[in-house]
């Protein structure tokens, strides 16, 4: 009961905040200079031809018309068409969304498994060699520049040693080839993956390592660890199985915190290997002065991260019991 | 115990996950050769669009160009108009002020002929729904007949110049295909609104390749039509194929990666200009040739001059000759590229203009200060720090006066941003400490590119501007547009306010005029008045650099703009 | 002193405070508390008064209300006459001048980043009472008072460097340096040493004396309390139990439950048998009406029907001794301790 | 000791605070690092200054060697080698480094110093005040900063250094005013807040005497995950074209590797500001967490024990 209800509150929260937040988009994508139409310079369009395409996109209206249709069609799921793509910017989001969450959950996933692991042994061997290796190589990776990582991935990996391909997500060699079936064109994917998933993976484990570190050193000095050892519980059970699993909760509060963080990393990502997906697609609608694409897409990562904090939090007191609401 | 078998198979799933990922990604049993017969070409983005009616990028139009095909197009050589999908030259009728154009037998990929009738359905979509970019060709066509299916006669209002080169020019869609489409626009409450946003998967064709496959974010395969018009045939001394299965466009995103493929094989063409830093390596590798063409392109810095500093020409010619167009070929281009003293490109051969005033040609640094300062010093500027001092040395100037006595403020000198197009970010800096030089406040201000356009065209208030165009047509109408007083007014093109009733009398004179040779005099006079006037400095045109495999297949054919034409796609061949 | 009834200097008119519970971590609950139930209390000036109470009694609540830390629910506070709740601006300024506190915890009442120097100084500076000299000169005075001497060897130090008595110390100079009129010292030995206790107790005697100043003794130990305090008041629960002149508290106390403090107290000296009340109840009682006598759970001696249903209101039993109870037992405890019986703290 | 350089010594009281917290600090490996790599940067940006007087042509942004027009390797002329316009990497390089401590830290500054502010005036204030900043930094808080800095630098024009600076600073406070927030909330029940209130100061007062100095060491913390938070983004918008490109830094320097297409030709082009970002952003991080163990009181209290 208590839980539901904070959800609930939670909930109007998220929507209040939103609004502020489509409102917000709203104004700046309007009052700013330049339209839509300049773009599309050439030098054939006469000033007619511009003035008429302005009033089919239904540029010319009075500001809070626009507004009252952009709320309107907003509630009604209507994010409009794309200025540039000219299709319905749901279904230009509905085709990169999937790939953006394949990359992400995969990175988040892989770089939280490996952070914790890893973070386990460091706090093993606190104040030993391991440990401040490992330290320094997880700040290290984490505090690379990553466009830069990126650049170095490709260049070694894809262009020295060949053994990925440079960018994309699917290769038509596959795609196109009618015998080709599904396990070759998962594997293919997963091929292409592999450079973005790795420079994802180095840039964020090393703060999960962290985290997992330093929570796993404090949840040791606490009490029920202590009656663990007191009922001569071997040191390996203890770590594993009473300090572990306790420890690793903030690391998944910062899964859920990391993920605006993530999210700047993921658009520089998918930029650098091209990976088509909603980062990379709001970094060139956002330079092509595409409104509605830019838009629903950081409308969409706005609801992803607010959503996800929501979760995380939930999340965590499941798993806490000592947490309740 | 339990407790420790539980972490052990914990800690051994986790090692075989992590194993048997890196596997995957290590061990990918390397793919056999698909379609061997197939042209791979480099894109760097996505096109946007496969609606020929909203597609205003080049991505789109690369694409499109296999597809819809226009009556007439140009030799790749002499850039003279052949006959394309029109069986021979339009027939002129001075009396009814009429073209009647023969259409070549032809079919659409589906099969069905392609008549007269799709022709003039073309044009009435394009007048119907006054779709950018096309109305302006078709409004002064008064009537379109179709006398029959072979035959449509066009009735013009008034003699257009442009007509020949830009209306015939146009891409003629399939009446079958569209009509539902524009029948369902009309009901709608935005009809160009609802025509441009028609989303079309597979558009009928009557090029030479046809759509089969899109992947959105990764390629688009265009397969052999095998219903092309000029299939076997020889048309402009040219034996057409296509010799090819089809052509795949591959979408790479940035020019890195796209470069490291052409190296690799995995595409045979990169269809964009190839920045000069990669050019040592291509040359060097056995297998890639490289292609230098000249582009109908212009970059210019504009000024404004409707008020001052710049509604002086003396400013204006004073600043032509301090730039030095040598240091922005070599440095900044790094040498891929000519200078420019014309707004019309010298590669336009015909409606160039070979002896207009250059100024400051070929001058060191010094001269040219020296030179502008003559011209400045005679027409009344003064300066507190002269940039010649009296022994006759060269000084950084301080503080330059207009004739009227008054310090001249300080301007900014807009340009696009260096992530758009560095080299004019670049060129407008370096004008920048040019200017400086000769103590003029000058300040050079990248802006975003839709609002640098909305500030100059809309607004219009700016001091001075550095802007391009990368594929300007072969036609010079465009010297008209720029300049003529008409188009002084928000979002016109006449961007500097250039006025000058002369200047608009031979641009009418010449839009009207149908003998080429009677126009190429016009327009020759129109480009000795702008550059004398010097509302614009031209800049430059670079080079396009393009490069391709040598290994698999020849045949391409290089023009102006380029080797990514119609002509190379005809008669590609695999080696 | 006590015997003198001329006009109160500080009097408390039914007064009431309650307390929402702290919302949960995810905003939920939100009982209410209630702190103080209609608490009546004069003070008259001069005296040292003594309000006794075990923890959660709603002692302290009492002290931040009268130097307006916080505000009432209802009635009125009045110091010379002038209500107190409503002060604003510059009355408010006036009347933190003439009322101090001197707070529980010395480690927790001095900000750690100021030097003693500047501690003590504070509130002449925010008074803009005399020059730069003078104040030093002041606050050399207070630190001299408060038995922190010489003054030279503390003005510098920060907290950190002090121990508890010699923080504690710091915080009476705080308090002393406005030479206030009415001082509320809340609990200041609870975390000090007994020997450093009795130091404490000795200055705050002086103080009364040097500055003329009343001062309300917040304590839980009724020994302390007899120790210092002219008159005691016994609260439980936010209500007053029973208000009488030190002696007559310890002497002859009457409600169970100052009896039952009594009880627990240790003693020493030559106690002889027993005075044992025994007031107190082993077990709660379970469901009790919110009516009834707050003390009703666990009195022994309680009236099952009246005092479950009923609270009594403070009764004058003997001349200046009242007692909220409505059948007090007035018999003295069996046994006789002599007069050399001790409470220890 | 005699009692005036005892007043003295103990007038400076944050010289011993330093001074004890050295200690700590200076048993920490990262912050030894740290703060080595660090002295190494800001000796970098100072020697800036020195190429370009030696020759015009060792401006980083305007010099070009009057011998040389495109990118060649590193040399005696150019220790580090030139780039595509014929302009000094190295002298480029130390530019960046001053421009990396100039946004770096100004942002930082900026945004420690709202967030100080806000989270302060929230936990003190209190109530609908506390309610409204609160979801003002919760709203921008989830906001990826890089994404809205590139969307306002598109909007706008391209942005100017400073410009950047600011809006990176505006996004960035809402973590520093949650911690200060807190922590000024558990100051708030501190007694001799309370004591300062009885002895009738204002809540100006309060705030400035008795609040900030407890919360400043906390912010100076933050500043320096600040700085690199704010170094990283202008780099990534540079390195994406919408930095101002009025200015040398690193990103802008391998934007124009990338983009010129000497990223993998020009080793000694694309290397050292790549190198260069990273490792100024892992010593102000390792100076960070060194310094956070200075500050974390519950290790502290340890040391203190033993």
């Amino acid at each position: 009961m208590e839980l539901r209800r904070y959800i609930i509150r939670r909930l109007v929260q998220i929507a209040i905040i939103f609004f502020v937040i489509l409102t917000v988009l709203f104004m700046l994508f309007r009052l700013a200079p330049g339209d839509p139409v300049s773009r599309m310079v050439d030098p054939d369009m006469t000033p007619e031809e511009a003035q008429i395409l302005i009033s089919e996109l239904g540029l010319d209206q009075p500001l809070w018309m626009q507004y009252l249709y952009y709320l309107r069609n907003f509630f009604m799921g209507r994010f409009g068409n794309s200025f540039h793509y000219g299709q319905p910017v749901v279904t230009i989001i509905a085709n990169r969304l999937p790939n953006t969450i394949l990359l992400f959950t995969t990175s988040i996933i892989l770089s939280a498994f490996v952070g914790v692991f890893l973070g386990k042994i460091a706090s093993w061997h606190k104040g030993g060699k391991v440990d401040a290796w490992m330290t320094i190589g997880a700040l290290a990776t984490h505090t690379v520049f990553l466009p830069w990582l990126a650049l170095i991935m490709i260049w070694v990996f894809a262009y020295k040693l060949g053994w990925f391909p440079i960018t994309g997500m699917i290769s038509e060699e596959v795609w196109l080839n009618p015998e080709a079936g599904i396990v070759a064109k998962s594997l293919d994917v997963l091929h292409h993956m592999a450079l973005p998933l790795a420079t994802l993976f180095l840039i964020h484990f090393g703060s999960y390592l962290l985290i997992m570190r330093s929570s796993m050193l404090e949840t040791l000095k606490e009490d029920y660890i202590l009656t663990a050892r007191a009922k001569g519980l071997s040191e390996k059970v203890i770590r594993n199985h009473h300090a572990a699993p306790n420890a690793a909760l903030p690391v998944v509060t910062s899964v859920g915190l990391s993920l605006a963080f993530s999210i700047n990393g993921g658009a520089l990502t998918e930029t650098v290997f091209t990976w088509p997906g909603i980062g990379r697609e709001l970094v060139f609608s956002v330079s092509h002065n595409d409104y509605p694409l830019a838009q629903a897409s950081f409308l969409l990562i706005a609801i992803v991260v607010l959503v996800s904090n929501l979760v995380v939090d939930v999340l965590y007191a499941y798993l806490d019991p000592r947490i309740r609401y | 115990m339990n407790l420790t078998h539980n972490v052990k198979t914990h800690v051994l799933t986790a090692r075989v996950l992590i194993l048997g990922l890196l596997a995957v990604m290590f061990l990918i049993p390397w793919r056999h050769a698909y379609g061997a017969d197939m042209v791979k070409v480099g894109l760097l983005q996505e096109p946007k669009t496969l609606n020929i009616w909203l597609a205003s990028d080049r991505w789109s139009r690369k694409v499109l160009g296999q597809i819809y095909q226009p009556l007439y197009i140009r030799d790749p050589k002499t850039l003279k108009f052949i006959p394309w999908l029109a069986q021979e030259h339009p027939v002129y009728d001075e009396a009814t002020l009429s073209y009647t154009v023969k259409i070549r037998p032809a079919k659409w990929s589906d099969g069905s002929d392609l008549t007269s009738e799709d022709v003039a359905f073309t044009g009435r979509l394009i007048k119907e729904f006054r779709v950018p970019r096309y109305a302006s060709k078709w409004k002064f066509i008064k009537k379109i007949e179709t006398p029959d299916r072979h035959t449509v006669r066009f009735y013009l209002k008034t003699p257009k110049a442009i007509f020949l080169t830009r209306t015939l020019t146009t891409p003629i869609v399939q009446k079958r295909e569209w009509t539902e489409v524009i029948e369902a626009a009309k009901k709608t409450e935005k009809p160009l609104h609802a025509l441009l946003n028609h989303k079309m998967d597979r558009p009928v064709s009557s090029g030479p390749f046809v759509l089969k496959d899109w992947k959105q974010g990764a390629y688009l395969f265009l397969q052999k039509n095998r219903y092309f018009f000029g299939q076997d045939k020889t048309i402009d001394n040219r034996k057409l194929g296509p010799h090819i299965g089809g052509i795949i466009f591959k979408i790479f995103g940035t020019s890195d990666a796209a470069i490291m493929a052409l190296k690799k094989g995995g595409i045979d063409m990169f269809w964009w200009a190839i920045q000069p830093g990669y050019l040592e390596d291509l040359r060097k590798h056995e297998n890639i040739r490289v292609f230098y063409n000249e582009k109908s392109a212009l970059y210019y810095m504009g000024f404004n001059v409707r008020r001052p500093p710049f509604n002086d020409v003396n400013l204006r010619r004073a600043i032509a000759t301090l730039i030095d167009k040598d240091f922005i070929l070599k440095r900044i281009l790094q040498g891929y590229g000519i200078k420019m003293y014309s707004i019309v490109p010298p590669g336009n051969h015909f409606w160039y203009c070979p002896n207009l005033p250059r100024y400051g040609e070929g001058l060191p640094k010094e001269a040219r200060i020296r030179r502008a300062y003559e011209i400045l010093r005679k027409t009344g500027y003064t300066w507190q720090v002269p940039p010649i001092d009296t022994e006759g040395k060269i000084v950084k100037a301080k503080d330059i006066r207009l004739p009227d006595g008054r310090p001249m403020k300080r301007f900014t000198i807009l340009t696009p941003p260096a992530d758009y197009d560095p080299n004019r970010a670049m060129c407008g800096m370096i004008i920048q400490e040019w200017l400086r030089a000769m103590g003029m406040p000058a300040f050079s201000k990248p802006m975003a590119f839709g609002s640098l356009i909305q500030q100059v065209k809309t607004r219009r208030d700016f001091d001075a501007f550095i802007l391009g165009y990368g594929n300007l047509s072969l036609d010079p109408d465009y010297l008209r547009n720029f300049f003529h007083s008409r188009n002084d007014k928000p979002k016109g093109w006449n961007m500097s306010g250039y006025k000058n009733p002369e200047f608009d009398r031979i641009a009418d004179l010449s839009a009207g005029t149908m003998d080429r040779d009677k126009r190429r005099a016009l327009i020759w006079q129109m480009q000795k008045i702008i550059m004398n006037d010097v509302p614009y400095i031209p800049l430059y045109n670079p080079k396009l650099v393009e490069a391709v495999r040598s290994d698999r297949f020849t045949g391409w054919v290089e023009m102006l703009g380029g080797i990514g034409n119609i002509w190379s796609f005809c008669r590609l061949r695999p080696r | 002193m006590a015997e003198g009834r001329h006009n109160p200097l500080l009097e408390l008119r039914d007064i009431r405070k309650t307390y929402r519970t702290r919302r949960s971590l995810f905003g939920s609950g939100g009982r209410e508390v209630v702190a103080l139930n209609s608490v009546s209390l004069e003070i008259y000036h001069g005296e040292i008064f003594g309000l006794v109470g075990e923890s959660g009694s709603g002692k302290t609540t009492v002290g931040r209300l009268i130097v307006r830390l916080e505000d009432p629910e209802q009635g009125s506070i009045r110091l010379e006459g002038v209500e107190v709740t409503k002060l604003r601006g510059k009355a408010l300024r006036d009347f933190r001048r003439k009322v101090q506190m001197i707070f529980q915890d010395p480690y927790q009442s001095l900000n750690p980043q100021l030097s003693v120097f500047d501690t003590v100084s504070e509130p002449l500076t925010v008074h803009r009472i005399g020059n730069s000299s003078q104040r030093e000169e002041q606050v050399r005075k207070a630190l001299t008072a408060a038995g922190l001497s010489p003054p030279e060897d503390y003005v510098f130090r920060y907290p950190h460097q002090l121990s508890g008595g010699q923080r504690q110390r710091v915080a009476i100079a705080r308090a002393m340096v406005l030479k206030p009129s009415f001082i509320v010292a809340d609990e200041p030995t609870s975390m000090l040493d007994a020997s450093i206790s009795a130091q404490i107790f000795n200055i705050l005697i002086e103080m009364r004396e040097k500055l003329d100043a009343t001062l309300l003794f917040i304590t839980h130990s009724l020994a302390a309390a007899r120790y210092l305090c002219d008159r005691i008041a016994v609260i439980y629960k936010g209500n007053l139990m029973e208000i009488g002149s030190a002696d007559e508290i310890i002497q002859n106390p009457i409600h169970p439950y100052t009896r039952a403090l009594l009880d627990a107290l240790p003693r020493f000296g030559d106690c002889g048998e027993m005075k044992y009340y025994g007031t107190l109840l082993g077990r709660e009682r379970e469901y009790v009406e919110p009516s009834a006598c707050p003390f009703f759970p666990r009195c022994r001696p309680a009236d099952e029907t009246k005092c479950s249903r009923d609270k009594p209101l403070l009764k004058e039993i003997f001349p200046s001794h009242f007692v909220a109870c409505f059948e007090p037992d007035l018999k003295q405890a069996e046994g006789s301790g002599g007069d050399t019986c001790f409470y220890g703290t | 000791m005699e009692l005036a350089t005892k007043k003295i010594v103990l007038r400076y009281h944050w010289v011993f605070r330093i001074r004890e917290g050295w200690g700590i600090f200076h048993q920490s490996l990262l912050g030894k690092i740290g703060l080595v790599l660090l002295l190494l940067f800001a000796l970098m940006a100072l020697c800036s200054y020195i190429p370009p007087r030696l020759d015009p042509m060792y401006d980083p942004m305007t010099g070009v060697d009057p011998k040389i027009s495109h990118s060649t390797g590193p040399s005696m002329r150019h220790w580090l080698g030139t780039d595509f316009m014929g302009r000094d990497i190295l002298s480029q390089l130390l530019a960046g480094a001053r421009i990396a401590f100039m946004v770096g830290v100004s942002a930082a500054f900026m945004s420690i110093f709202l967030g100080t502010a806000i989270g302060m005036i929230a936990g003190y204030v209190g109530r609908i005040m506390d309610t409204l900043l609160m979801r003002l930094a919760d709203m921008i808080m989830v906001m990826p900063t890089l994404l809205v800095v590139l969307i306002l630098s598109s909007l706008f024009g391209q942005l100017n250094i400073w410009t950047i600076v600011l809006i990176i600073a505006l996004f960035r406070w809402p973590g520093v005013s949650r911690v200060i927030r807190s922590q000024t909330l558990s100051l708030k029940q501190r007694p001799f807040i309370e004591a300062a209130r009885v002895a009738g100061a204002s809540h100006l007062r309060i705030i400035f005497r008795h609040i900030m100095p407890n919360v400043l060491p906390l912010s100076f913390l933050y500043m320096t995950f600040r700085v690199t938070s704010a170094i990283i983004i202008e780099a990534a918008l540079a390195f994406l074209g919408f930095g101002d490109p009025g200015t040398v830094s690193w990103g802008m320097m391998l934007q124009w590797v990338w983009k010129t297409g000497h990223m993998f030709k020009a080793p000694y082009w694309l290397l050292p500001p790549g190198i260069c970002i990273s490792l100024i952003t892992l010593s102000f991080y390792m100076l960070g967490r060194a310094m956070d163990e200075v500050l974390d009181p519950r290790l502290r209290r340890e040391q203190e024990a033993g």
